[in-house]
């Protein structure tokens, strides 16, 4: 076998080993150790975009396997490799390579093993989107989970602590789910690998079939947790926003773990969860739209369009249909570089705020048609350059994450819509009202989100107060450029980007080939 | 030989325990037991496991078989208490020894504790008497003197 | 024949140490001070313990000897700790 | 080709121009300007240029591939109408731009204002020049964007503040309201290409869809173009600097709202829906707009009110379904546009002469600036549509439009009524306008003496009034051609018969205007003494103020019944949020199983009396477990032990050697884990005074239910997969292969070192992160201040030593240790061994790396506790972060071995040593693995004991200050 | 348990024997630890498990080995050491532990005045107190 | 035997669930150790009860009778992830204590 042929398992092992690494260098030499934190992440960005390459070809979709320990499947532990989980994995470790640039400026020393906990976050995260295997799924789950834990506490302090509590217990308990659930496929359908599972559901004798799903329905409520559905998910805007700025840039991607699960499941097993989907889905978009106006905090605010965005690829997803989801994966993909990327910002922004500044600001508002008696000063006002930059990032951040035009948001949200309606010209009784209040939804959860974004941005950016000009330094403005520029690739090259969402889609609803892949091939772990 | 083997007894013990589990006396399990047993020695010497002398290693022997004659008769003894119905007779002992060493000690605790009737509370190392808390007695003087006759003549003649 | 007797054998035995757990927890759950339950847990353990045993010897296979070393060697360590507790608030120091 | 070239360049050199401008240094006012107005240039030059071929071929298209799976690629498309607004985007750009470079500050960082400026421009030549639904959409919300800051350019007002999310936020909806009738358009169609789009009218017309679709774009148009009830945002926006209140609210994006309904108006009029809507949507907008002018104090407030009332007016041609109206409204567009934008201007120099535009302030201006009095008054007359003014051309073709006669009788009185009385307002507004500005007493109270700005800055004035004269002279020539070209677009090459004449005859449009006139002289004298009061706002309608209502409702919607929302639908609290998921799961699984879950047989092996025993004491002990955990903690982890000893009993008995032995560990760690733990907790004593009713409360009882559902349901599922035929599972091959190919006897150990070692290899770094997390976070540990001080206990036994003359400090404690101490010294070598034969042993028999690890890090914890922690770190040096990665990195590179031999991650080799003196001995790879599992079990455990337990000693610490958040742990990493 | 029937029959009845008379005896032991009115008394139940208790079940377990195995099987020894070395420790520390509480609250339930609390063995009132 | 054991693994579950919906950091952290135990009986139970059958290979019986070897390494490895995850509760639960002086689990008495 040539390396080559080991490259599917290289986004988790090699995390995994500068996490190793790095937990042997003492805590003095940081340098040294953001240094290995940045090459590993460096590599996997190369490594991810290696697997892209390979199995986003023109043609068919191509699956890779890997066959850990050399033992057939299903027996043993398989890694798939397929379109879904390149995609996944190269989003994974761009988000990171993000957040450890970021993290070079100030938050790598806001306390210990923080390089080796975010490589071996990376490591749970590639496992989850890679593994093959419903239990090793519980593992690396738990792993991107304990990873996760120690990254939310990371700086500690009063708030994080709280939220982090929350955010343990609540997670612990839906371990336990996860674990009846996969507990309960074992004992009905015998096997733990999704494609064995996916080609034994015929089989499953009819009397058992009632345990089957129950066990699968608890693992999907498993799942809708990580991906955040109301009402599973009121931990989240608060943990997100407690987290420091570079963690949660990475936590971006954790509830779209959960989206990825979720699809994986409804693409294998027709039909996994999809009512449900729908209409959570629906739900958490409204919540999310609830919560995204009543913040008053950016950051929470963030959390609460983390909520928004898994909840409408939820909902999209609910509908089981390629061009739907294509358009959403898009969405989702883009929504998260947004997310991410306002997570910094917001970080940036809020540096040498004072305090209690929030509370005051919306009293303001409140009365805001009220005070009158300002002298006008018609000069503009010579923002600094930092400022300015902020506001750019902020206001694209907005742009794209309200789905207004013309940032991936934009062309994700008409991709998604038009999937919904359906062919053009086509039989319009067949756009059901459940569709139609899904895209006001949609729409108008897009309007919230720019109106939230408008009152903060104002707020900060516009609104004369004492607060000083945060000192930024290069080294966090350039992972906010990187992430909003790949948002502009993604948009200027929406044709490709669409095409590969559209193959992707595809392939997830006819998993033939995906298990044929996997239980095909009697040994080696080449494809 | 001392600092390979600090602890000879020691290192006899964890080899006779590393053969009974793993139940064999083949080539392999006697050189790993030997491994074992002097990396286990290395091990109490950096805990700093008390040494004693042992003198007169025979009166060993003799000791066990005194303790399992009194465990013998002190769980007839307790037996009988718990299903009859008489209430037991308890008395707090104090025991003033001339036993210093602290492996010593810790036999002595061990026995008294284990034989059933009899309970060590606490040792007082200012004054070199042991609090002992007896069940069953109609004369705890009498107990004491069993106790410092036997038990401690013995192991003070061991551990000299 | 000697199967029955060990049977029959091992079954009794298992009910009463069955009892004497049932027993221990009793006072696990009475009480009424903390000491008295540490005592119960230590009984518990032990009466535990020697249920492996007779189980042991039921299935006539020695797998599950370690099972009873590691309560006989290990779980004083808990009940230990417990004791120092009471008496210490903590238990390392 | 060229054209496809100049097509390109209209919509992508304003872009380049900002990105130019915007990176100019701040008082680079001159290059901004120069740059900025070359820009407008060109691109008037390309408007002129073009124009032959927009005349003779209708339409000109350039296409680029973007998006075209979903129909969307860029199309950039000019045709009569696009023209046009290109032409005023363009041309009054230019001067707009000359206008500014004076109008602007010295001190303002102008070369941002431009930049602004140009993104603008080159928004709305994107907008109109769209061949796509989906890019109209997109460019529509850029103007909106590039509206909204410079809007608030200056920022520091809170008006600009207001004025620009007020904006944003209308025009903003109207936008997805766009989206969304564009989406259902092209879904209609089946195509976003605008001329697929323009040719399919009927087929919209008749589509069940179309309601909807009509709704949303016009919400969209409405809102841009500011009609009713949406008008208000436009006057707020006058907060602008003037050029931009003269480009942006007068002349351009404010005409996009009409553009859009004169754009579709092909396939989306000619319906009744259409007419009712539009027509009287723009003819209140048309009243309430010139009405509120009147009253209005503001320069530019009246100018901006003024602007409503003009785009009610082209609104209500647009409505009237007759090919007339609409080219009257298309000449009302470029008529208008002319006339305010010199009307904004000259405000604007009004503005910059006097330092104010509140006209109770202002007076006889006619004497200082002459000529710019003379300009405005012309545009003015202009705007009242006064004749030989462009103003009167199109104001007389609406009059003639309103007078048309209609069946319905509503109609037929209500448009010419309202017609005449916007007619009349306009006069009055108009004529005060005049009159209260130029003429009458001198100003009082002004910074400094008003004098006539620089030339050239009332150069874009004077050709804009030019513009103005030439149009109301000589229409024909003027602008017939273009006109007749723009609407040619709209309507196809046979237009109706129109004539631009100034004179008609005596006819009733004329009769109208006169009426007009007369009214709005009459209205003016008969209000003089109300305006004389100087009131600010209309009477009747002042406390209607849309700004007001709008702010009060966006608070509303935005703020208090979101926040109401999310209190009611979420919660910040633990216990509801997991009584919520345990309520989901339950549900979860009841669904599927709703129907039943198969038969339930009876036992299969009969009662086992000892076993039973033992989980009627673990059942106990669960349930005490419950009850006693607030009050009587100790109590409940004691039993907690009790239900965990059941657990492992079962292990052995159902055939788990393995899982019995991890558990009993697992059980030992725990326990001294959580009395670690215990210290730093306060005290809890039950509470005499409690209500006892107050134990049953609802929420007590819900979580009853909940807790006996989920037991209950859990204990029937697992009934009864237990009671059922296994399937055809994966384990069979696990048995078959464990000896022969994995070299083990043990098959859970073969399985986790081999078969599924990746789980293994991922369940110990979560142990290692874990442990990580754990000490990183009590590095920065900060105990409570009522458990700063050591333990009760230690503080009585002190305070004895202290008060006994024989005791000293510790002797307590060493005597209570001495004994135990000597045989927990002694017991350490006795585990090691005990560890390390359970760690050599796995492969074949119950035990392996986990297992010895737990056993190895209790022998350790066991010095802690007899010795305590200072004693032991200064005896044995233990390292237990570097434990955490030799073991990972051991485990790893056993996996990664198997490259070596081509075989992919963690694939085995397992064979037999011959050794002298020992024999054969079997040597499997998979054993250097649980090496590597049990290296980093025993650092992973100590680092987490010892991490708690250190907090004891940096607590006791003298001196510390517990309160310094900085508190960083004094133990160095090596020593933890 | 078809291995068992090669069992010489006066094997298992010895076995049988041995492994009921332990467990009743650590039965007998736990009800001590219920009868016994006083937590000092209480704390010598226990013992009788430890010592006889697991000295009869552990010798049941040598001889079944031994005699089924047909060699010696002898590790259940380590287990009788083990438990009467580790049990005495827990109870040493928790007699202690208890004697500090019960002096502490003043609950001793017998009519003498428990010893001083640091240490009850120094002075007169401890010296052999009858309770 | 079957019954038995469902009805342990309710118990505990249920025990488990109700401390854990209660307001104590402490209760919460028994609960989710009851929980566990509860969970890796379930899992266990999931490949039926063989008493005395270990899958500890010996020559010549047949595979069939051992006990499914599978739920125990599940298991295995939900007890030691169990046990990482109960460390890291009680740490973050004293953390929490020690920030906001409470044992509440939403860090304030209500
Ligand atoms: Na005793
Ligand atoms: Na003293």
């Amino acid at each position: 076998m040539t390396l080559s042929d080991h490259l599917i398992i290289l986004p988790i092992l090699l995390p995994m080993l500068a996490g190793v690494v790095l937990t042997l260098i003492d805590e003095r030499h940081r340098a040294a150790k953001l240094a290995i934190n940045i090459a590993a992440t460096v590599l996997l960005v190369a490594v991810s975009a290696m697997l892209l390459g390979r199995v986003g070809g023109d043609a068919e979709a191509l699956n890779v396997t890997y066959r850990l320990g050399d033992w057939p499947a299903p027996f043993a532990i398989v890694l798939v490799g397929d379109r879904l989980a390149a995609l996944m994995v190269m989003l994974a470790s761009v988000l990171a390579l993000a957040a450890v640039t970021f993290s070079i400026a100030r938050w790598h020393r806001a306390g210990a093993h923080f390089h080796t906990l975010f490589q071996l976050l990376l490591m749970g995260l590639n496992g989850a989107f890679l593994t093959g295997d419903l239990f090793n799924l519980f593992v690396f789950f738990e792993i991107l989970l304990a990873a996760s834990y120690g990254l939310a506490l990371h700086g500690s302090g009063k708030a994080r602590v709280r939220a982090g509590l929350h955010y343990i217990a609540f997670n612990l308990a839906t371990s336990a789910l996860f674990l009846i659930g996969v507990s309960l496929v074992y004992g009905v359908a015998g096997t733990l690998n999704m494609a064995d599972l996916a080609a034994r559901m015929a089989s499953v004798p009819a009397d058992s079939r009632p345990l089957l799903d129950a066990g699968l329905a608890l693992l999907g409520v498993a799942f809708l947790v990580k991906a955040g559905m109301w009402p599973l998910s009121f931990w989240l805007p608060t943990t997100y926003a407690a987290a420091s700025a570079p963690v949660a840039a990475v936590f971006a991607i954790m509830s779209k773990v959960g989206v990825y699960v979720l699809l994986r499941m409804s693409g294998l097993l027709d039909g996994f969860a999809e009512q449900f989907l729908f209409y959570g889905g629906l739900a958490t978009m409204i919540f999310g739209t609830i919560g995204i106006l009543s913040s008053q905090e950016l950051t929470r605010m963030v959390g609460f369009i983390v909520l928004l965005s898994s909840g409408t690829t939820m909902a999209m997803l609910g509908y089981g249909d390629p061009a739907v989801t294509a358009g959403a994966m898009y969405y989702l993909v883009a929504s998260t570089l947004g997310l991410s990327c306002l997570f910094l910002v917001a970080e940036l922004m809020e540096r040498g705020r004072l305090a209690e500044a929030d509370i005051f600001a919306v009293t303001l508002e409140a009365f805001g048609d009220d005070e009158e008696v300002e002298h006008n000063e018609e000069i503009g006002v010579a923002v600094p350059a930092t400022m300015i930059l902020l506001g750019l990032s902020f206001a694209a951040c907005g742009v794209l994450l309200a789905g207004m035009p013309p940032l991936g948001g934009f062309i994700g949200k008409f991709a998604m819509l038009q999937g919904m309606l359906g062919a053009p010209g086509g039989n319009d009784g067949a756009v059901p009202a459940a569709t139609w209040a899904l895209m006001a939804v949609l729409i108008l959860s897009g309007l919230a989100t720019m109106i939230a974004m408008l009152r903060t941005g104002i707020n900060r950016f516009w609104a004369p107060t004492d607060d000083t000009v945060p000192r930024v330094r290069v080294v966090e403005i350039a992972p906010i450029a990187m992430l909003l520029g790949l948002s502009v690739v993604l948009v200027v090259l929406a044709g490709s980007a669409m095409g590969f969402m559209q193959v992707m889609s595809d392939s997830i609803y006819h998993p033939d080939s995906y298990v044929e892949t996997v239980l095909g091939v009697v040994s080696g772990g080449a494809p | 030989m001392r600092r390979v083997v600090p602890y000879p007894l020691l290192w006899l013990a964890l080899f006779v325990m590393w053969l009974l589990l793993s139940q064999s006396i083949a080539p392999g399990h006697l050189l790993l037991g030997a491994l074992v047993a002097t990396f286990g020695g290395w091990v109490a010497a950096a805990v700093e496991a008390p040494r004693s002398k042992i003198r007169r290693p025979v009166l060993i022997a003799r000791l066990i078989w005194l303790v399992t004659l009194d465990i013998i008769r002190s769980n007839l003894a307790v037996l009988r208490l718990i299903l009859g119905r008489r209430e037991p007779r308890s008395v707090y002992v104090s025991i003033p020894l001339q036993l210093r060493d602290p492996n010593g000690l810790a036999i002595l605790a061990c026995i008294i504790t284990a034989t059933p009737g009899s309970a060590w509370i606490n040792h007082n190392a200012r004054t070199d008497t042991v609090l002992v808390h007896v069940l069953d007695t109609d004369d705890g003087i009498a107990w004491v003197d069993a106790i410092k006759r036997t038990y401690e003549a013995l192991l003070l003649e061991i551990f000299r | 024949m000697s199967a029955t007797i060990i049977g029959v054998a091992i079954l009794v035995s298992q009910v009463l140490l069955g009892a004497a757990m049932c027993t221990a927890c009793w006072r696990l759950l009475r009480g009424p001070r903390a000491q008295d339950r540490v005592l119960a847990l230590d009984s518990l353990y032990l009466s535990g313990m020697l249920m492996l045993l007779t189980f042991g010897i039921g299935s006539g296979k020695t797998i599950y000897f370690e099972a009873a070393l590691i309560v006989g060697l290990l779980s004083f360590v808990a009940t230990a700790a417990i004791a120092k507790f009471l008496m210490r608030g903590e238990i390392i120091e | 080709m060229l054209n496809s070239v100049s097509l390109l360049i209209s919509v992508l050199l304003p872009f380049v121009g900002s990105l130019a401008v915007g990176l100019l240094p701040l008082h680079a006012r001159g290059t901004a300007a120069t740059i900025s107005g070359a820009v407008a240039a060109v691109l008037t030059l390309i408007a002129v240029l073009s124009y032959g071929d927009v005349a003779a071929q209708g339409v000109l298209r350039y296409e680029l591939q973007w998006l075209p799976q979903l129909g969307l690629n860029l199309v950039i498309r000019m045709d009569g109408l696009s023209w046009l607004f290109m032409a005023m985007i363009s041309g009054i750009g230019g001067l707009v731009v000359l206008y500014a470079r004076y109008y602007m500050s010295p001190k303002d960082p102008v070369p941002r204002f431009f930049s602004l400026l140009l993104a603008f421009m080159g928004a709305m030549l994107g907008m109109v020049l769209s061949g796509n639904l989906i890019q109209l959409v997109l460019f529509w919300e850029l103007t909106s964007m590039f509206s909204f800051l410079l809007i608030g350019y200056w920022h520091q007002n809170a008006a600009a503040r207001d004025g620009a999310r007020m904006a944003l936020v209308i025009t903003g909806t109207g936008g997805l309201a766009l989206f969304a009738g564009m989406l259902l358009l092209g879904h209609i169609v089946g195509s976003f290409d605008l001329d697929v789009v323009l040719a399919s009218g009927d087929l919209v017309r008749a589509h069940p869809l179309y309601t909807p679709t009509l709704l949303l774009v016009l919400l969209a148009a409405f809102t841009k173009s500011a009609q009713f009830p949406f008008h208000f945002w436009l006057p707020r926006a006058m907060s602008a600097p003037t050029p931009v209140s003269a480009y942006l609210h007068s002349a351009t994006m404010v005409k996009a709202g009409v553009f859009l309904l004169a754009l579709f108006w092909p396939v989306l009029a000619g319906t009744a829906t259409w007419f009712w809507i539009v027509t009287y949507v723009g003819l209140a907008t048309m009243l309430l707009g010139a009405y509120s002018a009147i009253f209005q104090q503001d320069l530019k407030g009246v100018l901006a009110y003024s602007t409503v009332s003009h785009l009610g007016l082209i609104t209500t041609l647009m409505g009237m379904n007759t090919e007339l109206a609409l080219v009257a409204a298309v000449f009302h567009i470029a008529n208008h546009a002319t006339f305010k934008a010199s009307l904004f201007m000259a405000a604007g120099i009004i503005d910059h002469e006097t330092g104010t535009r509140d006209i109770r302030r202002l007076g006889g201006l006619a004497r200082y600036l002459p000529v710019t009095a003379t300009l405005a008054i012309v545009a003015s007359a202009a705007m009242a549509g006064v004749p030989l003014l462009n103003g009167f051309i199109s104001k007389e073709m609406f009059f003639s439009e309103t007078a048309l006669r209609n069946p319905i009788p509503f109609v037929d009185v209500s448009l010419p009524a309202g017609a005449i009385i916007a007619g009349a307002f306009a006069v009055t507004y108009s004529l005060r306008f005049i009159l209260k500005v130029f003429f009458g007493p001198a100003p009082t109270g002004l910074d400094r003496v008003p004098h006539e700005p620089p030339a050239l800055m009332r150069r874009p004035i004077e050709i804009l009034v030019l513009a103005c004269l030439l149009v109301g002279i000589i229409p024909a020539i003027s602008i017939g051609p273009i006109l007749a070209t723009a609407v040619s677009s709209i309507l196809g090459p046979d237009l109706p018969y129109y004539s631009l004449a100034i004179w008609h005859g005596f006819n009733t449009p004329l009769l109208m205007s006169l009426v007009a006139l007369v009214g709005g002289i009459v209205l003016y004298l008969l209000l003089r003494p109300y305006l004389a009061r100087g009131i600010d706002g209309p009477p009747f309608l002042a406390h209607l103020a849309g700004p007001r209502i709008f702010e009060r409702l966006l608070i509303l919607l935005s703020v208090k019944w979101s926040k109401a929302l999310e209190k009611l639908f979420g919660t910040r609290r633990l216990q509801p949020q997991l009584a919520i998921l345990a309520m989901v799961a339950i549900v979860a699984a009841s669904i599927p199983t709703f129907g039943g879950i198969g038969p339930l047989r009876l036992p299969l092996s009969g009662i086992d009396p000892g076993l039973t025993l033992v989980w009627g004491v673990g059942m106990v002990c669960a349930v005490g477990a419950a009850t006693q955990a607030k009050y009587h903690r100790l109590v409940a982890l004691m039993l907690m032990g009790g239900a965990g000893l059941a657990t492992s009993l079962t292990f052995v008995w159902y055939s788990a050697p393995d899982l019995a032995l991890t558990q009993l560990l697992v059980e030992v760690v725990t326990t001294i884990l959580i009395l670690l733990g215990m210290r730093w907790l306060p005290k809890r004593r039950e509470e005499a005074g409690i209500d006892p009713l107050s134990k049953f409360s609802l929420r007590r009882l819900r979580d009853l239910a909940i807790a006996i559902v989920a037991g209950g349901g859990l204990a029937l599922l697992s009934y009864a997969i237990m009671t059922r035929d296994a399937p055809d599972s994966i384990a069979k091959f696990f048995l078959d292969n464990a000896y022969l190919e994995g070299g083990g006897r043990n098959v859970v150990n073969v399985i986790l070192v081999d078969f599924r070692g990746f789980d293994t290899l991922g369940e110990i770094t979560v142990l290692g992160i874990v442990a990580l997390t754990t000490y990183a976070l009590l590095r920065r540990f900060r105990p409570a201040a009522d458990s700063i001080p050591r333990p009760e206990q230690q503080r009585i036994q002190s305070a004895v030593e202290d008060q006994r003359s024989d005791l000293e400090e510790g002797t307590i404690v060493s005597e209570f240790l001495f004994v135990p101490a000597v045989i927990m010294r002694w017991l350490f070598p006795v585990i090691m061994t005990f560890s390390l034969f359970l760690l050599l042993r796995g492969h074949d028999q119950p035990g392996g790396g986990f297992i010895a690890g737990i056993t190895m890090a209790i022998g350790f914890i066991l010095q802690y506790l007899a010795s305590g922690t200072r004693w032991v770190e200064d005896r044995l040096r233990i390292l237990p972060v570097y434990w955490i990665g030799v073991g990972l990195l051991l485990a790893l590179a056993t996996g990664a071995g198997a490259w070596v031999f081509g075989a992919p991650f963690l694939t085995s080799h397992f064979q037999y040593l011959d050794l002298p003196l020992l024999g054969r001995v079997p040597l499997a790879s998979a054993l250097f693995f649980d090496l590597g599992v049990f290296i980093l079990v025993v650092g992973a455990t100590v680092l987490m004991l010892v991490a708690i337990a250190h907090q004891s000693l940096r607590s006791a610490k003298p001196g510390r200050r517990p309160s310094t958040p900085k508190a960083v742990a004094d133990a160095p990493e090596g020593v933890v | 348990m078809n291995q068992l029937d090669a069992l010489p029959t006066w094997v298992a009845i010895i076995v049988a024997v041995l492994l009921v008379a332990g467990a009743a005896i650590t039965l007998v032991g736990t009800v001590g630890l219920v009868r016994f009115p006083t937590f000092y008394q209480r704390i010598h139940a226990p013992t009788v498990g430890t010592s006889f208790g697991a000295l009869f079940v552990l010798v049941a377990s040598m001889i079944f080995f031994t005699a089924t195995e047909t060699r010696p099987v002898l590790h259940e020894v380590l287990i009788l050491i083990f438990v009467s070395v580790t049990t005495p420790v827990t109870l040493m520390l928790l007699a202690r532990a208890a004697l500090y509480r019960d002096r502490l609250e003043s609950q001793n339930p017998t009519p003498e005045p428990p010893p001083p609390i640091s240490d009850a063995a120094s002075g007169e009132n401890a010296s052999s107190g009858k309770l | 035997m079957e019954l038995v054991l469902a009805l342990s693994i309710g118990t505990l579950a249920g025990s488990g669930i109700w401390l854990l919906l209660r307001p104590r950091s402490f209760q919460v952290i028994i609960g989710l150790s009851l929980i566990s135990y509860a969970v890796n009986l379930f899992i266990f139970s999931m490949g039926g009860l063989k008493s005395a059958a270990a899958p500890i290979l010996e020559t010549g019986v047949d595979v069939a009778t051992y006990a499914d070897p599978v739920p125990q390494a599940l298991v295995l490895t939900a007890i030691v992830i169990g046990f990482a995850m109960t460390a890291l509760f009680l740490v973050v639960l004293l953390a929490a204590r020690g920030l906001t002086g409470t044992d509440h689990v939403d860090g304030r008495e209500r």
